[in-house]
């Protein structure tokens, strides 16, 4: 049901963990509808210098977590927040339908990691 | 990569008795069973003769017996057929929050006509309240429909107690009994039950088959209508190979099923306790001894069951959280979520359903891989934090 | 003894080629296709690739085809959730006198729910008169059913032009094409057709198989409630060899149709001469053209079905009076009154339906034995003497 | 369906025909229900010296009016009388369930034959 790249980036998540001394932290989801993301992300001069992820959730929740800290590692904060959950979803060559909306937060956990941020540094 | 099937509550694969009882009919014996001339009397017999080995396994008359193509269909048949059939007297149902979606999405569609559903809970064990179930029958009460056994966790409901009150109440008693079916002994007659579903994938028998108990008397609107077969209960020519390997299945769970009982709740029991010891903060879940042999439904708080299911499947290890059926979804079991549990150990849940062919190496493969698997989705859990 | 195979449109031997797609599902590849793991991933591929070759059949989308235990379920399917989806709608269903059983008894059934059926006259030849039907649309009609080709005459109705007027007035359309299916081209989207019902042992798949085409759009409650299967619109496990099965038989049925069908007509042409030359006082039933290339539906004068059939049965032939369903009871066909025999004429047909393993030798067969066993049959007839 | 001394009589049936300046004549049925049986009877002194029949119809209706002539030839009118339907079902060994009303009438056919010699009689 998963694509290869699902199952890569389930089997060897990339960036797990929480950054130490995190610029932002974003958690969405809740236990309810199974997917819990926790994102970190070390932010100097505006770029994502680094980012780590923690979830509580199934293959496509960890994939998908684990393909987003891919995907905004050392981009701008600009370029990060245009990343939407169907842009980690294609990176993984789809997910299966009924995965598409309840799993596929790993953006918005990034989203709401960069808001953080923002909130602390004042911008 | 060893291969180890740990899903018997899935499925099972077809004995291979059950296939060379079936492929006669796949090949030569191909006639309609209806038909009077030489292809079709072969048929009809297989008919007969796998009614007799179903009827001996439920214990029932001959004419107590309607083939169906699945669960699912036994169910749907039994419970809307009362309904329909006793309309006029009332439109009141009473069945559990932990049925199979078979039994809970039938009777979600009565709802659109007019019937109305009572669904029991189960306490922290799984079990219902035979006091609840007394004081919610009411003189609109049509049908109570409870499963033998949970597919889930295995738990074994009170049927020959229900039985008992349903036919002091007057009440038709259906039994979903496809996961009993097989697995523990079934009395359609000692059970005062009305209405007895049962399925031939669960027990070893081909997907597409069923059969459904009605006792003599119970009045029943036809789930599908057409020709005479089964005396007009349900139309449709016959699946004469997948009968005659249903009968062929009724017949070696007969003959196996003390046997294999005592084997596989050896095995089960040790799943159990193994990772018990190996692990920290699991919960298993069901009743201790009113449950399946088979069954072993295990929580594994702080992650979710599907990634440890694929972390399994990557093993070898076939297992599942929930019911077939509901894999996929994404919600959590409506059966473990209804004995209490929270969300989280709902969705970390994971079943290990054993069957025939599953050994004791089998089961140390699967103590032994099990821990790893665990902590290596804990350390990725942001729930798991806290508990260390 | 020889032994001849004249009862197709009963049922249909399993093409061998059909045995063997089915065989890895009854062995090796036995998970639930609803499985996440290693063993529910072929089943599901299984599932996936006869849904392919059923669509190619039927030419439609994949979303559209829903799989059934049989021809009879698809029709209940059908018509059954159109009137409940359709209820608020109107109450008017029209059919004609001379549909399967699975369709009469359904329209029957459904008049208990307050729903009203037109039963639509056929003319001698087995046709119906579209301008009767043009007539009897109502603001109340929601479902029009009418057979593709009848499975005792083999008459073939003017699907086409009915599923024009069905659009033009905004009334669901079905069809039970058993029969069509297999033997003669179907394209359910140049047909104007909302549903299409097949069953797998009509065109040598397994018995307890079949397909319902649902077109993108039309509502239709569930017969089954269950699982999320097929798009939640049939609970239950899937029955995954028999749907391999049946999706070989449509793959099968495409590549030789054709030269199948010119064959079975060439010997069905001559069992009707050949009989009609050297037996006095019988009559072809049904439509001379617009008849399915290997049905033949013979009156033998003064002589009643069951005991030609009997004598056939002797000398190793199968053949029906009426269809299987009927056969065993003791009314006449209803097809053949419809058209206007008397009783006795309909009690004196036998339905000679060919397939693939019919050989000219076969007809010729028949040829010679026929003729003695009606003049014997004749010979014991009260009804005979007038006429010589 | 049948058991084979249904098959044995429909096969071989017995005294098909009819006698010659019969005695009485009897016919039940009707082509609606599938069945006619013509049964005629030779009496002499009372007994049934001669009998045959003609039959149109399923295998049963055959098989029993073959029967019902080979259980009355010879018989007197009075222990023809009391051979009833079930009598010759009986002596084939059974009929199918679905045929024990409708086809089964060669009794009725016999009966109706004594009838019919009765009234010509004056009896
Ligand atoms: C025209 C027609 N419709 C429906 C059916 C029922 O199909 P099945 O036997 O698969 O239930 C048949 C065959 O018996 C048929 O000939
Ligand atoms: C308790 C229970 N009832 C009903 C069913 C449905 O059976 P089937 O898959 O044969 O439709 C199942 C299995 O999925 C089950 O476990």
């Amino acid at each position: 049901m998963y694509s290869e790249k699902v199952m890569d980036h389930f089997s060897n998540p990339r960036n797990v963990g929480e950054v130490e001394n995190a610029s932002g932290v974003g958690t969405v989801g809740n236990p309810a509808c199974g997917d819990i993301m926790k994102l970190s992300i070390k932010v100097e001069n505006d770029v994502i210098q680094d980012v780590k992820f923690k979830t509580f959730g199934c293959g496509a929740a960890i994939a998908t977590s684990s393909m987003v800290t891919e995907l905004v590692k050392g981009k701008t904060l600009d370029e990060a927040e245009r990343i939407s959950n169907a842009t980690v979803a294609e990176a993984l060559d789809g997910l299966p339908p009924v995965k598409m909306h309840c799993s596929n937060l790993a953006a918005d956990a990034l989203h709401a990691a960069i808001e953080d941020f923002k909130k602390k540094a004042g911008k | 990569m060893k291969k180890i099937y740990f899903d018997h509550n899935a499925t099972t694969p077809v004995d291979p008795e059950v296939l060379d009882a079936m492929l006669p009919f796949l090949k030569e014996e191909f006639g309609n069973p209806s038909s009077i001339h030489w292809a079709g009397r072969n048929s009809r017999k297989a008919i007969e003769e796998g009614r007799d080995k179903v009827c001996r396994l439920l214990n029932c008359a001959n004419l107590e017996l309607i083939f169906t193509s699945s669960g699912t269909e036994g169910d749907n048949h039994a419970i809307k057929g009362v309904a329909y059939a006793k309309k006029e007297k009332g439109n009141h149902i009473i069945t559990t929050k932990v049925e199979h979606p078979a039994v809970l999405n039938t009777c979600k569609h009565l709802a659109k006509d007019g019937f109305e559903t009572t669904y029991l809970d189960v306490d922290s064990d799984g079990m219902i309240d035979l006091e609840v179930l007394k004081a919610a029958i009411t003189p609109k009460t049509i049908l109570i429909s409870i499963m033998y056994a949970n597919n889930e966790t295995g738990v074994i409901l009170p049927i020959k107690e229900i039985g008992d009150i349903a036919k002091a109440r007057d009440v038709t008693f259906h039994t979903d009994a496809v996961q009993a079916a097989g697995k523990i002994p079934l009395d359609a007659q000692k059970l005062n039950v009305d209405l007895l579903t049962i399925s031939g994938h669960k027990l070893y028998g081909p997907k597409g088959t069923g059969a459904l108990f009605a006792k003599r008397g119970v009045r029943l609107v036809p789930l599908i209508h057409g020709g005479h077969h089964d005396r007009n209960r349900r139309g449709g020519t016959e699946n004469v190979a997948g009968i005659a390997g249903l009968g062929k299945a009724a017949e070696i769970a007969m003959r196996d099923m003390e046997k294999e009982s005592a084997q596989l709740s050896t095995l089960r029991n040790r799943i159990e306790k193994g990772l018990a010891e190996k692990i920290p903060h699991i919960k298993v879940n069901g009743h201790a001894d009113k449950r399946l042999p088979n069954t072993a439904n295990i929580s594994f708080e702080f992650v979710e069951g599907e990634s440890l299911l694929l972390n399994l499947d990557m093993k070898g290890i076939a297992a599942s959280s929930g019911s077939a059926c509901t894999s996929g979804s994404l919600e959590p079991s409506h059966v473990l979520l209804a004995m209490g549990l929270t969300h989280e150990m709902s969705h970390g849940s994971v079943r290990f359903s054993l069957g025939k062919s599953n050994t004791a190496g089998d089961v140390e493969y699967l103590i032994e891989i099990m821990p790893a698997i665990v902590e290596r989705m804990r350390s990725m859990s942001p729930l798991y934090a806290g508990a260390k």
